[in-house]
This record gives structure tokens, sequence and C-alpha cells, in this order.
């Protein structure tokens, strides 16, 4: 049993809808499982993501960014 | 179960025992459940071929049921020599022999072992050497070598870090042969 | 060139002129030969490969440690210490995980596993290391007229994945039938060349059903090649091929006895070595083949 | 002040297996701007989305967020919902809480349930910022590209044209056929594939609306749907194909011998070849990488002339041809001929490729007599190098003593996990052609399950073994070359309980179906990714089968995963007459999820103009500035525009940077 006192990061993932958004989808209907501190949001392309969202998720209290393009 | 019981007996499915994978797995096992019993291994391995009643194929079939006291009662899995073959010709990368060797350690656990491998372990702590012939010595001389191999037999020092190595291992939790500390 | 020689136990004990053989050799070849002291057994398959994987690895690593701190490979000449000893390193570089539990344990007796060294079998090694031609050249007695038939043993092969040399096709393997071709002989194909001689935990096992391999294996080789000589490429397998003939006589179950000897002690013979000390442990009669051999 | 409905689904257990929906519910009805927060079974059914439309009719809400599936498959269901309701459709915003949450976290209870309300409130603090939106339209060119020009191709192809459609068929081979042009007989019926397929493969070729482009690749792919814009390149044939009228007296002339990949290499074709004898079109292909360029006559020279007579001295080839279609002074140009075409779909139907034996060391194929399925096919084929009589290939002999082993690299880890699918039908209808022209062959077929999930496929296996084909389940271990020839079956008999041993004198391996080595590449080409067993994916695998995720494009066949002919025949058939609804409409729904830029504040830097991936974006003069002016109907809503401006003035509508920033605060706290 892990402890929930271990650090748990708290990331925010921008996920192109053609790609990586359908790529999280197909792992869920796969059932791969991983753990749930990951919270997407679908943009429409990876460039779509401005490096102030980046900062700007930092800043509100994320520990860590993905983008997926 | 001996093999003519296997052959002829009704086994209770009922009677199975559940927590088996998950031991196999534990023990070595991991790719198990891998298995689509389509027989390849069967169709390579030697114990097949000698006439025992379990081999790789038949063994991983009573795993996935639980069969764990077909298993125990029968010495089948202790005559794999361990060739290989089925982890090579295997379409699902499920290491048969693996598989085996963590049935193996799931009957030690047990108690459920060989006399011979018993002599064996004992044999690999007390000498360094599984197969030790204490004889050997002279025929060993007869063809103009030393009298022992450079081996731990040769070199005390070296015998006494190996069994440092082994009391720290499972065998020595499992209790299965002395370990006395050496000079105690 | 420097190689570790790992001897093991069977080997060591129950055929020390196949030791001898190995010993005679390499130097013969230009190659010395470390002893590995304070070295132990792989570990074999029955003990601690049966109990649990770090144990098994913890106890295979120290024998690689030793030839990790002098910088060399290990050779060896017995198929189940090449196997052992292989799987085990496969599996410490592969997990990490397994690699950081042995590392916990060696560290008491001051030693870690590094993965630097890694693991041959003598007859691969020359091969790769040296060449068929450069044997070839060195030898003082020949095969020639002399027809083998050999028996390459399964840890020489299977699982290729763990192993540093391999054959191109682990099913029709070249590299024995190359070297003795090498050697001179005539190396005739029967078609169970790859099967198991029923040696190791089946005869411990049950010898009776492990005679039954070795017997299809022989009469093949006597059917399809009627060989002057059986050469294997692995320890086991020739105490097997060697002792199983004259049981299999007795019990009427073959009717003919053809001798057998490793390839080391083939290669010792052509290369000068004394026969009594490289050769004189078999139990099959090799007289006549030595004979034919040193006259060759 | 919006008022936001927050509606989540259950998805039967689907989500509520693993989110506690009442908490999650209990939670959105808190959040700011949230004025109603309701829970139910199936969201996307009849009474679901009657749920919604009641709220919007009683002015409750104004502002829809349904936390419920992916919006990938259901946006457009719950946006016709919100439109029903009577309000604007993009005043939608969907969190992805059964494929993103509840199923990869299963096991993982309470973090679902708190990765959910994340996600709600994600959706919420977006909600409260969309705005209406007007769909746009797009007129829709009227032709369609099919590429690959098998079975599936063909009937797609025939269908859109007979519709009265512009059809490019577009076939990297010189010839139509595809794999089924190589099969003798098909099952469950028997039919003789040639006699079948050929008529097929005429109507193709001579339809007025369609235009072949046989020995061809689709080399790029731009535009979307309605107005794709796709380049093509013909490879060089080094024939007049105009004048070529495919007598096979150039064939018949050349030298060179070449494996024949129409006979899976069992016998040899000439450097100038026909593909096969009832190609479609019938024209000769000269392969330049293995001509001799006999008499000095390299491609692209002018002969040389004789000395004596005065004449040029040519290549045999030139010399047998009448029409002057091989003519070697025409220009050597590997690199093709590149043909543009604007079509309004795409059809992708680009078949598959037999495994090769090789890899399959223990079956020792090494041997001659070890041979795939379809080499067999060839065997047995009239067209084939044996002309149809039954000869091993090592010395010609009839086998007496024939082994199938099934699933070979199909089910199997170190090549394909997947089942080939047709492999234990193909076996037993080669067994069965066998057994009756030669009854008194034995034929051993060793599988590992029999599949024949297919309409009249048992009835077809209960006849195989009445002719006593002898049916053995155990996977083969080892194929031990023997002496004369022969070869050694190694199995185990799960049914028997023991070992076997068969002596044949020829080994079948069916190998299994794989993707088409370039298909990931093509994949790249169109936007469509595959799967990863490297087959297209299609949209969804239960309701959009041959829908692609980019709209218009669509997939049929074995491009999609192995398939039987029958079902590569049904499934283009649903493929045309998918991409026939945009071409009848001809005008297109595009989304308003574009850019759009505020030209008053517009300093004309030019930074998104040569950002734009789809060349959207220009320079206008106004008013003596310089301002960025986006092209809607090329604009397909990227927001790499949005993302790069300094001057913060593009807004990608949907994306806005207001919604995406209250979604991060929503996510981050």
């Amino acid at each position: 049993m892990v402890m929930r006192t271990e650090f748990e990061p708290k990331i925010i993932a921008f996920l192109c809808n053609w790609c990586s958004y359908a790529g999280a989808d197909l792992a869920g209907s796969l059932r791969f499982q991983y753990p749930p501190n990951v919270t997407i949001i679908r943009v429409p392309c990876s460039g779509r993501v401005s490096p102030l969202f980046i900062l700007k998720a930092l800043f509100a209290g994320a520990d860590g960014v993905l983008v997926g393009g | 179960m001996s093999s003519e019981q296997a052959a002829r007996g009704v086994i209770n499915l009922s009677e199975s025992d559940s927590s088996l994978v998950n031991e196999i797995k534990e023990l070595g096992g991991e790719e198990l459940m891998e298995c689509i019993q389509c027989a390849k291994c069967a169709a390579a391995c030697p114990m097949v071929l000698a006439g025992f009643p379990f081999f790789n194929k038949r063994i991983i079939q009573a795993i996935f049921l639980g069969l764990r006291d077909a298993l125990l009662d029968d010495s089948s899995i202790w005559a794999c020599q361990s060739c290989n073959r089925c982890t090579e010709v295997c379409p699902r990368e499920v290491n048969p022999f693996e598989i085996i060797q963590a049935m193996r350690r799931v009957a030690i656990r047990e108690f459920a072992l060989p006399t011979l491998s018993i002599e064996g372990l004992k044999s690999l702590y007390d000498t360094g050497h599984a197969v030790y012939l204490a004889g050997a010595g002279n025929t060993r001389v007869k063809v103009g070598l030393p009298e022992k191999p450079p081996s731990t037999v040769a070199n005390p020092d070296a015998l006494k870090e190996l069994q440092a190595v082994i009391r720290k291992t499972a065998l020595a939790d499992l209790g299965i042969i002395p370990m006395d500390e050496p000079g105690v | 060139m420097k190689v570790g020689f790992f001897v093991g136990c069977n080997t060591a004990f129950n055929r020390p002129d196949l030791e001898q053989a190995v010993r005679y050799a390499f130097p013969a070849l230009g190659i010395e030969l470390d002893n590995l002291e304070g070295q132990s057994c792989c570990p074999s398959w029955g003990t601690m490969p049966s109990v649990d994987v770090v144990g098994w690895c913890a106890v295979g690593a120290r024998n690689h440690t030793i030839a990790e701190e002098k910088g060399l490979d290990i050779v060896t000449v017995c198929g189940s210490c090449y196997g052992s000893l292989a799987e085990s390193k496969y599996k410490m570089d592969t997990h990490p995980e397994i690699k950081a539990q042995v590392n916990e344990i060696l560290k008491d007796i001051g030693r870690e596993y590094k993965g630097t060294s890694n693991v041959r079998l003598t007859f691969y090694y020359l091969y790769h290391e040296l060449g068929p031609d450069k044997i070839k050249e060195a030898v003082k007695h020949k095969l020639d007229g002399l027809t083998v038939a050999l028996q390459p043993g399964c840890h020489t092969l299977w699982p290729s994945k763990v192993y540093y040399d391999k054959e191109e096709d682990t099913f029709h393997p070249r590299v024995l039938k190359e070297m003795c071709e090498a050697l001179g002989a005539t190396v005739g194909h029967y078609t169970r060349l790859i099967d198991c001689c029923g040696m190791g935990a089946m005869r411990s096992t049950d010898m009776e059903k492990s005679f039954k391999l070795v017997e299809k294996k022989l009469i093949s080789m006597k059917n399809e090649v009627n060989p002057d000589l059986i050469i294997t490429g692995c320890s086991s397998c020739l105490i097997q091929l060697d002792t199983a003939q004259d049981l299999l006589r007795s019990s009427k179950k073959i009717n003919f006895e053809i001798p057998v000897l490793h390839f080391m002690q083939v290669l010792a013979l052509c290369l000068g070595a004394d026969p009594e000390r490289v050769t004189g442990l078999a139990k099959t009669d090799v007289s006549r083949v030595v004979n034919r051999i040193l006259e060759g | 002040m919006p008022r936001i409905g927050v509606y989540i689904c259950h998805c039967g257990e689907n989500i509520a297996g693993a989110v506690n929906v009442e908490e999650v519910r209990k939670y959105a009805e808190n959040l700011p701007g949230v004025v109603v927060a309701r829970n139910y079974l199936f969201m996307c059914s009849d009474p679901g989305q009657e749920l919604i439309k009641q709220d919007i009719r009683n002015g409750l809400i104004d502002r829809v967020v349904v936390a419920a599936c992916t919006p990938r498959t259901h946006e457009p269901i719950f946006r016709k919902t919100v439109e029903d309701g009577g309000l604007n459709k993009y005043l939608l915003e969907m969190a992805n809480i059964r494929d993103q949450d509840s199923w990869p976290h299963w096991h993982d209870k309470e973090g679902a349930t708190e990765k959910a309300k994340k996600l709600v409130a994600s959706a919420v603090a977006k909600a409260a910022f969309l705005e209406p939106l007007e769909d746009r339209f797009v007129e829709v060119t009227r032709a369609s590209l099919v590429v690959g020009g098998g079975v599936a191709g063909m009937f797609a192809a025939l269908d859109l044209a007979n519709m009265g459609y512009k059809v490019y068929l577009v076939e990297k081979s010189p010839s139509l056929g595809g794999n089924m042009a190589k099969l003798d007989k098909t099952f469950p019926t028997n039919d003789c594939s040639a006699c079948i397929l050929t008529p097929i493969m005429v109507q193709v070729g001579t339809h007025p609306n369609i235009e072949l482009l046989t020995y061809s690749e689709v080399e790029s792919v731009e535009g979307s749907i309605g107005n794709f814009k796709v380049k093509v390149r013909k490879k060089q044939t080094y024939i007049d194909w105009d004048k070529c009228t495919g007598c096979g007296d150039c064939v018949n002339a050349c030298p060179a011998k070449v494996p024949n990949e129409f006979n899976e290499g069992m016998d040899n074709r000439k450097a100038i070849y026909i593909e096969f004898p009832q190609a479609v079109p019938k024209r000769a292909v000269v392969d330049i990488e293995h001509c001799l360029s006999c008499a000095k006559r390299t491609i692209g020279t002018q002969p040389r002339i004789h000395s004596k007579t005065g004449e040029p001295i040519l290549a045999p080839c030139e010399k047998a041809c009448k029409t002057g279609a091989c003519d070697r002074s025409r220009e050597y140009n590997p690199e093709g001929e590149i043909v543009e075409l604007n079509v309004g779909t795409i059809i992708v139907a680009t078949g598959y490729k037999v495994m090769d034996k090789a890899p399959f060391k223990e079956y020792s194929p090494q041997s001659p007599n070890v041979i795939t399925a379809m080499q067999l096919e060839r065997i047995l084929s009239a067209t084939g190098p044996t002309e149809g009589h039954f000869h091993r290939p090592s010395d010609g002999e009839k086998p007496e003593t024939i082994a199938f082993i099934s699933c070979v690299g199909s089910r199997d880890k170190r090549y394909h996990t997947y089942c080939s699918k047709v492999c234990c039908m193909y076996m037993l209808k080669e067994a069965r052609l066998i057994k009756e022209k030669y009854p008194e062959t034995n034929i051993y077929i060793f599988f590992i399950d029999v599949r024949t999930g297919g309409k009249d496929f048992e009835e077809y296996y209960n006849y195989c073994r009445n002719l006593g084909i002898k049916m053995l389940r155990g996977r083969v271990g080892a194929v031990d070359e023997l002496p004369g020839d022969r070869l050694r079956v190694r199995a185990y008999d799960v049914d028997l309980g023991a070992p076997v041993e068969l002596e044949a004198d020829l080994v079948v391996l069916a190998t299994a179906i794989e993707p088409a080595p370039d298909l990931d590449e093509l994949g790249r080409k169109l936007g469509i990714t595959c799967g990863s067993e490297g087959f297209l994916k299609e949209m969804h695998t239960k309701l959009y089968p041959v829908e692609t995720p980019v709209k218009g494009i669509y997939i049929a066949g074995c491009a999609q995963g192995p398939k039987d002919i029958p079902e590569s025949v049904s499934q283009a058939r649903a493929a045309s007459s998918a991409a026939a609804v945009p071409l009848t409409l001809g005008k297109v729904i595009v989304e308003p999820l574009i850019s759009e830029v505020n030209q008053r504040k517009c300093t004309g830097c030019g930074t998104c103009v040569q950002l734009c991936p789809y060349s959207a974006i220009s320079l206008v003069e106004d008013k003596g500035r310089s301002r960025s002016k986006i092209d809607e109907a090329m604009c397909a809503g990227c927001g790499v525009c949005a993302a790069a401006c300094p001057s913060g003035v593009i807004t990608l509508h949907g994306f806005t940077n207001a919604q995406i920033h209250a979604q991060i605060k929503a996510l981050a706290c």
C-alpha cells in the first residue's frame, strides 16, 4: 500500500484533440491504468498552447505541465 | 496425485486454489497470464517425449485452474532440464521454463522438494558446489590436475563469503537446510 | 588474450579430463586462462534458481564479480553453467530492481555486480575470437577421414535472448559444425540433432524416462550418420551420451557403442595433448578413435 | 451571469462503477454559476437528453455542461440536444469522466471521484465563458479519391461512380486486383477468384466516371472535407500506355529474369512485364532496376546506328513492339509525374501484406517445401507457376502428405498479437480443394482454435472434416528436414494428450495478415493514426466503423484490419455510401471554431502569417496600415496564430484565452 503522504504531483496536460487527446481516450478504452493526478485540457492543436498557459498553470498551483501533440 | 490418478481421476475444480496464480507471478512467473494454451511449448518439450505427466503447457493450465495439490503431489516439475526450447519457441513470451521454476519455488515454500534438491542445496552451502564428489581428488590428480579446483573448496575465505551471501537469501528464511555460522 | 575459466561442478569432479583439455587447448592457442579463484557453483538449476530469483542471481553475481574485478570475460565448458550464469546476468541487466536487491546482499561481502563481464562458452569463444581458420592452422593432428555426429546441447542455443554469442538460426546451429569441419571431420547430419539428451534434472528425477531420450538420439545418430565419434558442445551432454550407452546395451535397447568426446577434448588432442590426461575418463572406448586422430 | 446546468452520466456502470456520481453531483451544485446539477443512468438516451431540453425550455439554464464520455464521439449528440432545447449549440461543454477518468482509474475509486470533480469544475469554469457561434458551410468538390485497387477499393469506386460522381482510383501496382487476384478459389462458396474478380476489374477499368491511376502512389494530401488537394505520383512505366495493347511481344523478347511477385517468388518474370494475364489495364511496365539495357539501349539515349546497314540498333523489346509503345529513347525519369487532384472525399482501401515465412526458423523456412498459404494459392491457381498442377516446389513431385500450420505470426507477441481472422477458413479451403481433386492426399491441419464465425463457415468446416481432412489441436513446435525432401512435423496433440510426429511432403504456413508496409506513412499523410497492431484506426469500432478521425476520409478492407472478402466488400460499400453523403449534399458544415483577428488592434507584424500551417492568413492594406486577415474557409482552427500573436488580438473561438485560463485555474487549485 502506497502511503498518501508521499508527494503526489498535480499535473495539467494540454492535449491535441486529434492525437494525444484521442490517445488518452484509447488508453481508457483499453483500460490502461495510470494515476489520477493528471487532468487534461482539450486543445484543437498543441500549437494552441501559448507559453502563458504553462506559466499560468504553474503559478496557479500545478506541479507539472504536459503538452501533447 | 500419481500420474495414473491424474490420467483417470476427476479433478475437482471447486477445490482449486485461486491464489496460486498470483503466487506464481510474484515468484518469477510474471508472464503467466499471456499463455493461450497453444501447446507449442509442449511440442518442443523433452519431458513430453519422456512421458512425464506434467510439463510446461499442462503445468501452466494447472496453475490457471489453481490445482496446487495436483502439482505438488507429482515430481514432474523437478524433472525439467531447463533446456529452454519452450522459451525460444513460445509465441506469447511466457517463458514457460520460468513458470516451472516459479512452481518449484512454490513447492519449496511448502517443503515439497525432492531429497536430491535438499542435498544439492546443502552441498552448495557446505562446499560451494551443488555437485560435489568427495572422492574426486584422486581422479583429478590422475589426469594431472590439483586435487581441488580453484573454487570455494580450495578457498575457505571464498566459501565463507558465499555462505554469507546465501544466508541473506530466501533460502535462509525458509530454513530448508541447516546454516550454522562457520565455526559455530 | 586472457579469459576467466569457470570450471563448475560436473567438469571439476566428474570429468576433470575435460577441464584438463580446456587448460591445455586455450594456452596452446595463445589464450591465457585465469582461475577466477574462489568461484562457486553457477548455481545449478535445481538449487538456488528453484528457491527464488534474487537468491539465484546473488550467488551468480558473486561469480560474475570475480571476473569483473579482473576485467575478464567468463568462459565455461559446461552448458548448465553457461545457461545459469547467462540467465542471471540477463535478469540483473534487464531488471534494475533485481540488480539492486542483489547488490544490497553483496554489499556485506564488499562486492558489487556491475554487469561488465560477458559469459561465453568455450567453442563459441574460440569461434568468435580466433575463428575456424586460425584453429585449422594451429592444430598438429586432424580428423581427416573421421565421420562425426554432433550434440551441440540445448544450453548452447536457448534461450538465445540471454546469450552473448548466438547462432544465426538457433534451430539449425552451424558453429560447432564449422569448428569440427575446420579440424577436418566429416560432419554427418541427423534429424534429431537439436533434441535433448535427457541429462540434468530429468535424469536425477527419473533415469528410465531420461534414457528414452538418449536412446532415441543415439539411434538417430547411428542410423542416419553411423559416426566414428560423437562430439558434444556441452559437458552435461558428454556425461549423458558417454555413460548411457553401456546401460542401454545391457538392457538391450541398443547394440552398438559410439565413442563420445567433448569438442574441447578433441581440440586438445589435435593440438598435441596427452590423451590420458584429456580423455582418460571416458566410459566409452575412445582409444581407437583417439589413435586415429593422433595419426591424422 | 450565466446559468449553468450540469448533467452527469452514470453510463450504466461504466462511470458509476468507479466514480461516486452523487458525490460529484453535490459538488457540482455548489460551483459558481451552476443553478442545477442532475445525474442520470444514460444521459445520451432520450429521457436523458429530455432532462437537458426541459431545463433549457423552462428557462432554468443558458449553458450546459455534460459530464460523460469523450466529446470526440458524443459532442455532436449533445450539441443537437442543446439546439433542440432552444439554445445555441455551442453553449455546451463536456467533461470526459469516462474514457479519461473512470476507465483508466477503475481501481482507485476515490481518486477517480476526486478527478471527476476537477474535470467538472474545469468544464463549468469554461462554460461561463462560452459564446454563441454560427455554423459556416463550404462547397464540396463532387469527386472522390479511392486509394487501393483491390476488391474493396474497386467496389468503393464503382458504387460512387454509379451514383454519378467522378472517382479517381489510385493503385500502386501496374494492375488492379490486389491480393484477391492471386487467390485460386474463395470461401465459403469456392468461386473461382479470377472468374468473379475479372469482370469487376473490367467494369472499373471501363467506367466513364472512373479515372484509373495505376502504378501510382499518393504523395501528399492537403485541405479538408469537401476540398482535399491530393498530389499523386505516377511512377514512370517507360512504356507509352496510350500505344501499348498488352500483346506481350516485348515480354517474350526480354531476356532478364526477376523473381515474380505475383507468384510469390516461386518463378520468374521478365524485367519488362505485364503483372498477370487478366491485368487491368493490360499494359506492360519496365522494371528499370532489373532491366539489362540490351544492345546498350539505356533508357533516355538515342540508338546507335549500325555502321553497315545504317539502321538504328534497338533492344529486343523495342524490336518486338509493333505499336511503338516500347521506345527506349524516352526520357529516363525515375521520379515519375505528379498529378494534382481535387476531391471532396477520400476512401482508403490499401489492403494487406502476407507475412513472410523467413522469421519462423523452427519451421525450417529454408526448405523449398515449407511454403506460405499464399504460395499454395499460386500453386493451385491455373495462372500460377505450375499452371495449376499440384507440385511441390523442390522436385515437382505431387505431395502425398500435407501439414498446415495455423497462427504463424498471428496471436504471437513477437510479431502480431491479433488473430488474422481468415486463416482458419483459407486453410480449410485450400485443404478442401486439394482433397476434392486428389482424394488420396493425407491432409493434417494443426490449429489452436478453429474460428469459423461467418455465414456458412461452420458448415464449410464440417464439410471439410467429412472429406477426411484431419484436424489436430496444438501449435506445431518444430519442422525438421528429412532426407528425400521430406519434412517431419512435431506437435503435441492436445486432444490425444500425446506428442505426435508426422512425415510430410509439404508444409503450409498460414502466415499472418500484416499491415501494408507503407501504411503508417500513408496514415501520416492523411492524418489518420494506426492502432498498436499497425492498421488504420477507425473513428469508432461499432458506430463509425468506416469513418476516421479526419472528416471526409473513410476506410475499407484490410487497411483497417484483417478481413475476408465478404466483409471487405461490405465495408467498401458502406464507405462509399458514407463518402457520398457530402458529395450529395454539395456543402458541408464546418464548425465555427476558427480564429478571428481584431483588425482594429492588429499591428500588422505578420508573425501569424508565417506560422499558419494552412496559409489562411495574409496581410492586407487598411487605411495605409498592414493588418492580418484570416480566410475563414481555409482556417482549420488550430489556434497557432492565437498562441503566437504578440498583441493578443487573435481569438480562437471555442478555445479562447479566457476559457482556457478559467480551466487552468479550476484544475490547478
